[in-house]
């Protein structure tokens, strides 16, 4: 932890995506509460926060789905809050779903295929004036799709309708389709719910491997164990702010992020039931065992 | 560690062995619980866990794929929500637990839709439990505040007299002190005979408050004890926090500012 | 002998093209719902402006090809109108104002001067007709060029579905907001979605007008734009294979209704027989949504699938 | 001018009627029912029938009218809406399914009764003046008027007032936690078809006392219906009553300085405008309250 210093005196000029000051207003309901964070080129920030925190509402306004009440959101130095929304994949900033969303009545292939930026082949005036060049970027667009199939091990359901998909499978699609725009940063929305503990594993893997590769990731997820061991840094929500940010373990430490879990603390005040005495220092113990 | 006795009440619901999901996900993968008569019963877990899931499932509103959910000892599988309603077993959602545009005397009336007489016994039952419901009999429910709506939402499910009431995360989206009413007006009705299967991500009130409490991991039963003792459980700590859990003492003793006195009405 | 033998050759020239030019009109409307979800409830419409604006050039001295590719053009053009504000609009809301787009224009076409209101135009000149050929062998002529036109805008629409931009097109009828999430701006899509299955349309209307002879409001009732629906789903949305089974299906359940139909049964009207005949298509469509809203062609997951 | 408005009140009260039905099962069932105006043409049609062949007073058919458009609406639930709602069909399916109900519906009148314009029996009255105004209108008009605002006070009272409106509004607003309450929902879509129906046929015998009808009339009456209901805020019964007497008079009024046979054209370009502007419509969406 000896570097936090050195790290945070260098972040404003090496931080892919900036927020600051994020608010989103639904009615009279600030569902996102002045949120300022930082994502730093090759980082895996975990977002944390109970249900109702903001979280996902957050990701939102980053990918321009919702506009910002008031705020900023910077990409790549660029201020990009107000632009089109489909502006930020084309820089680079792609996200997936809480709840998976892949076409489902394409074929695996053409759900890839699709997310490949800059094609020819999507103007009508390339089609009948270049055919020939629209089909060599098709060629290319194809062994790019072929390559990430054959990482995701999803070759054999290459010409199925997306939609015969397990959700696994669908879970490995939309992170294949999403790398096929070639991002620098993705946002991933609970990759591990509903996920099976072996395809978790497999996510968690691919997630790393990215990584290695030179992928950043902003990265929401309740599984609290995943986060903290592939989270460079963790972000906790609650109620739309920031509570506590840092090192994993620090976040961990942090009574603001137990409290927004757990329910405040003290909880004797209102319990009808006599709590029993308390465990303290088991429970510590045995949660720094599983840290 | 040494389990705890069996519970000795006889049993109003009995799930086993569940199994349930959406699509091709399978969110349950096999939870087994017994909530005894006139008891309260907490289902505790991380979010993802299952929890909201089984609380669907037992109503029917999501598709079961094995195992049994038995109440007062007759399945509940392949019934309507109506027709289990009918039986005895009522349930307040989570989110959107009122109907907005419905004035709150209409809320409660419609609540005792299958009800044949005894409406305004019922009614006068209510507003004795929850004064504030009175007060605001002719308001839209949509211009309650949150947790006026949670006691409307409860106050609903309660016109048929249910011997079992299945509250999903009653204190979600509430200030402090508000979680605080709402959960003695459950242990209030608790004490009225009714028997509360209860969802909650609030451990630690929850579990204070049960004589019995479960926890879910990956749509899995992990643990259950008496409620209290499973909060001082360090298995809890592990399942339910991942790592948080060291922080929890130095929670307690240094109190988050305000966290006591915010208002209520948010 | 002879004379029996001609009537069914003439009969199948006619219904073949009849048969031909639905499959273009559906043509259309497939890109437009079939492969971008647009939902077009008016289609007919712009078979109208097709059919109108190819014969009123042609009566003031255009010549036939440009005053046809003026129709198709024309058609584009009030595609592009109707797309703008059809393109915030859910599936119902779209429906209804393409419906009422269609049947306002039908009111107006009826009672303005240059359409010849009620009566239409008739008299006006056709291709190939000047060629001194008999009217048996122009038909056969005629159903050629339908055909060649007709697979023509097939084969057009065939690479542009299969292409980069028909990706596009089918992305945006999945999931609209996943699509632009990808990077995709997809307004300009939309528009062209609607403007091009408009145009097709139009060039349907053009030679439907040609085939005719006569136009005038009565050949634009709504009911054509369900007949297309008919064909479409028959045959299985997003599929133009499934446009040449679906109207070949409903032009032979058709055909082999008409002589009933034209001369009645017994003590029964051939207005009223001809009434008893759309009950049956009616009836067809809700049969064929409920029990197999995928269509013909259509995969199981076609339709099942949807969110 | 004036008597522009007039019969635009007057058209508007019969829409108002027709429009609130559609939108009652636009909100409880959303599904956008486009065979809703052939029920309108149904119920007109049951009343010619009575009121020719058996010689009934035209005033009388206008209940019968209502119960045969209940049964026709309950009917075709059983038949189409029921079967297609069990296998989960899609809003644009069902909106197709609807397309072909009207077909059918329509043909099968004109094979009943022919596509000749008709008429009821009844005795022709004329129109006077009303009071000092420039406004001439028959006790028709007058008894049209009044029957279509007891009709939609029954609707209102049916709404606030009873158990089965209670549920209607609460299966609107939430039909999930409405269908976990313990509502009975097949009960509450039986009687919203009841409602709908019973409206679509009493307008339809209310727009045959204003004038001559043949089977075209609901294809004619659709499209201002819609437009009513889409300016009223679809999914609201009582913005579909504003709606339909904003359409009426603007139509009616539309005449003073365009042919007649614009009218049609006028509603849908009054409904496009709403559109533009306030796009949920003018008393909001999807809630009976």
């Amino acid at each position: 932890m000896s570097a936090e210093g050195k790290e945070s005196s260098e972040a404003e000029e090496r931080a892919l995506l900036r927020v600051r000051e994020a608010r989103k207003l639904f009615g009279g309901f600030a569902a996102v509460d002045g949120v300022s964070l930082d994502v730093r080129e090759g980082e895996i920030v975990g977002l944390i926060g109970p249900n109702g925190a903001g979280k996902t509402t957050l990701f939102s306004l980053i990918t321009l789905f919702l506009p910002l009440t008031s705020g900023a959101v910077y990409f790549r130095g660029q201020r990009i809050d107000g632009r089109p929304p489909y502006l930020p994949a084309r820089l680079g900033l792609v996200r997936t779903f809480q709840i998976t969303r892949v076409f489902a009545r394409m074929t695996v292939l053409e759900n890839l295929m699709f997310a490949a930026p800059g094609q020819p082949g999507e103007s009508l005036a390339e089609l009948a004036l270049a055919p020939r060049r629209v089909r060599a970027h098709e060629r290319r667009v194809r062994e790019r799709a072929d390559e990430l199939l054959r990482y995701f091990n999803l070759e054999r359901v290459r010409d199925q309708y997306a939609g015969t998909l397990s959700g696994g499978q669908r879970k490995l699609l939309e992170m294949a389709r999403a790398l096929m725009t070639e991002p620098k940063l993705m946002l991933l929305d609970e990759p591990m719910a509903g996920v099976n503990p072996t395809l978790k594993e497999e996510l968690l893997g691919y997630v790393l491997d990215l990584r290695r590769q030179g992928m950043t990731f902003l990265v929401i997820e309740h599984d609290l164990d995943m986060i903290m061991r592939i989270s460079d840094r963790v972000v906790a929500m609650a109620e739309g702010r920031v509570i506590s940010e840092g090192p994993p373990e620090a976040v961990r430490q942090d009574p603001a992020v137990v409290d927004a879990y757990l329910g405040p603390g003290g909880q004797a005040r209102a319990a009808p039931v006599d709590p029993g005495p308390p465990a303290g220092r088991a429970l510590r113990e045995e949660g720094r065992a599983h840290g | 560690m040494a389990r705890p006795e069996p519970q000795a009440a006889e049993p109003i619901l009995e799930i086993s062995g569940l199994r349930a999901g959406y699509h091709d996900l399978e969110i349950l993968r096999g939870v087994s619980l017994v909530v005894p008569r006139g008891r309260v019963v907490t289902i505790i877990g991380p979010n993802g866990a299952g929890k909201s899931t089984l609380a669907k499932a037992v109503f029917g509103l999501v598709r079961v794929r094995s195992g049994e959910i038995r109440f007062e000892g007759q399945s509940l599988l392949g019934l309507k929500p109506s027709q289990i309603v009918q039986r005895g077993l009522c349930y307040v959602p989570q989110t959107q637990n009122v109907f907005p545009n419905l004035t709150v005397l209409e809320n409660l009336r419609l609540g005792g839709t299958l009800l044949r007489e005894g409406v305004e016994r019922r009614l006068r039952a209510m507003y004795e439990m929850f004064p504030i419901l009175w007060e605001r009999r002719h308001q839209k429910a949509g211009f309650l505040s949150g947790g006026q709506r949670q006691m409307l939402a409860m106050a609903r499910a309660l016109m048929l007299e249910p011997r079992l009431l299945l509250l999903d995360e009653p204190s979600a989206g509430l200030a402090p002190n508000v979680v605080d009413q709402v959960f003695a007006k459950v242990v209030e009705i608790n004490r009225a005979g009714c028997a509360i299967l209860m969802v909650e991500q609030n451990a630690r009130r929850a579990l204070a408050m049960s004589d019995w409490g479960y926890v879910l991991d990956m749509g899995e039963n992990a643990l259950d004890g008496p409620g209290p003792r499973l909060l001082a459980d360090p298995e809890v700590a592990s399942l339910y926090l991942g790592g948080l859990g060291g922080a929890r003492e130095k929670s307690r003793e240094t109190p988050r500012p305000g966290a006591g006195s915010e208002d209520g009405a948010r | 002998m002879s004379g029996l033998l001609a009537g069914l050759v003439a009969y199948l020239a006619s219904f073949l093209t009849n048969a031909t030019l639905y499959v273009l009109f559906v043509v259309g409307l497939n890109l437009q719902y079939g492969t971008t979800g647009l939902v077009n409830f008016g289609h007919v419409a712009f078979l109208a402006i097709g059919a109108y604006t190819a014969v009123l050039l042609g009566v003031h001295g255009v010549p036939i090809l440009f005053a046809t590719a003026a129709g198709v053009a024309v058609s584009a053009v009030f595609g592009v109108l109707l797309a703008f504000p059809a393109l915030r609009l859910r599936d119902d809301y779209l429906a209804i104002v393409t419906i009422g787009f269609a049947e306002v224009l039908r009111t107006v076409v009826n009672n303005v001067q240059f359409t010849g209101g009620p009566q239409g135009i008739y008299g006006y000149a056709v291709p190939l007709r000047d060629l001194g050929l008999g009217y048996q062998a122009w038909q056969w002529l005629f159903l050629a060029l339908v055909v060649a036109l007709t697979a023509l805008a097939f084969a057009l629409t065939e690479y542009v579905v299969r292409s980069p931009y028909g990706r596009v097109l089918k992305a945006i009828r999945e999931d609209q907001e996943v699509a632009v999430a990808l990077g995709k701006n997809i307004v300009g899509y939309k528009v062209a979605s609607f403007a091009l299955g408009a145009g097709v349309a139009g060039l349907a209307g053009a030679l439907l007008a040609y085939y005719y002879g006569a136009i005038n409001p009565h050949n634009f009732e709504a009911i054509v734009t369900f007949e297309a629906w008919i064909i479409m789903v028959l045959g299985g949305t997003g599929r133009n294979w499934g446009a040449v089974l679906g109207a070949l299906i409903y032009f032979g359940l058709y055909s082999a209704t008409a002589r009933y139909a034209m001369s009645g049964v017994g003590a029964i009207a051939a207005d009223r027989l001809a009434a008893l005949r759309i009950v049956a298509i009616g009836v067809l469509l809700v049969v064929l949504m409920i029990y197999r809203p995928q269509g013909i062609l259509g995969r199981k997951e076609d339709l099942g699938l949807e969110r | 001018m004036l008597q522009f408005v007039a019969t635009g009140v007057v058209f508007g009260s019969i829409l108002a009627v027709t429009a609130s039905g559609l939108s009652l099962v636009y909100a409880i069932l959303k599904l956008t029912n486009f065979a809703h105006g052939d029920m309108v043409t149904f119920g007109a049609y049951v009343a010619l029938f009575l009121n020719l062949a058996l010689g009934l007073d035209v005033w009388w058919t206008l209940p019968l009218a209502f119960i045969a458009g209940a049964l026709l609406a309950v009917a075709l639930d059983g038949l189409v809406w029921a079967p297609m709602r069990r296998r989960g069909a899609g809003t644009v399916a069902m909106m197709i399914a609807s397309i072909g109900v009207a077909l059918a519906l329509r043909n099968a009148l004109v094979f009943l009764f022919g596509a000749d314009t008709t008429r009821f029996d009844m005795p022709v009255q004329p129109k006077v003046p009303l009071g000092s105004l420039p406004v001439m209108m028959s006790a028709d008009d007058w008894e049209v008027i009044v029957a279509a605002a007891v009709a939609i006070l029954g609707l209102h009272l049916l709404l606030t007032r009873t158990a089965i409106g209670r549920a209607m509004r609460a299966l609107s607003d939430n039909a999930a936690l409405a269908w976990v309450s313990g509502v009975d929902v097949d009960r509450v879509i039986r009687w919203t078809w009841i409602v709908g129906g019973g409206l679509a046929g009493a307008g339809g015998v209310l727009y045959g006392m204003t004038q001559p009808f043949n089977t075209n009339m609901g294809w004619f009456l659709l499209l201002p219906i819609f437009a009513a209901i889409i300016v009223g805020g679809i999914g609201n019964p009582y913005g579909a009553i504003l709606g339909g007497l904003l359409i009426g008079v603007a139509q009616e009024v539309s005449v003073a300085v365009l042919p007649t046979q614009y009218r049609l054209a006028v509603g849908f370009v009054v409904m496009i405008l709403v559109l533009l502007v306030y796009p949920r419509g003018l008393l909001g969406q999807r809630s009976l309250s």
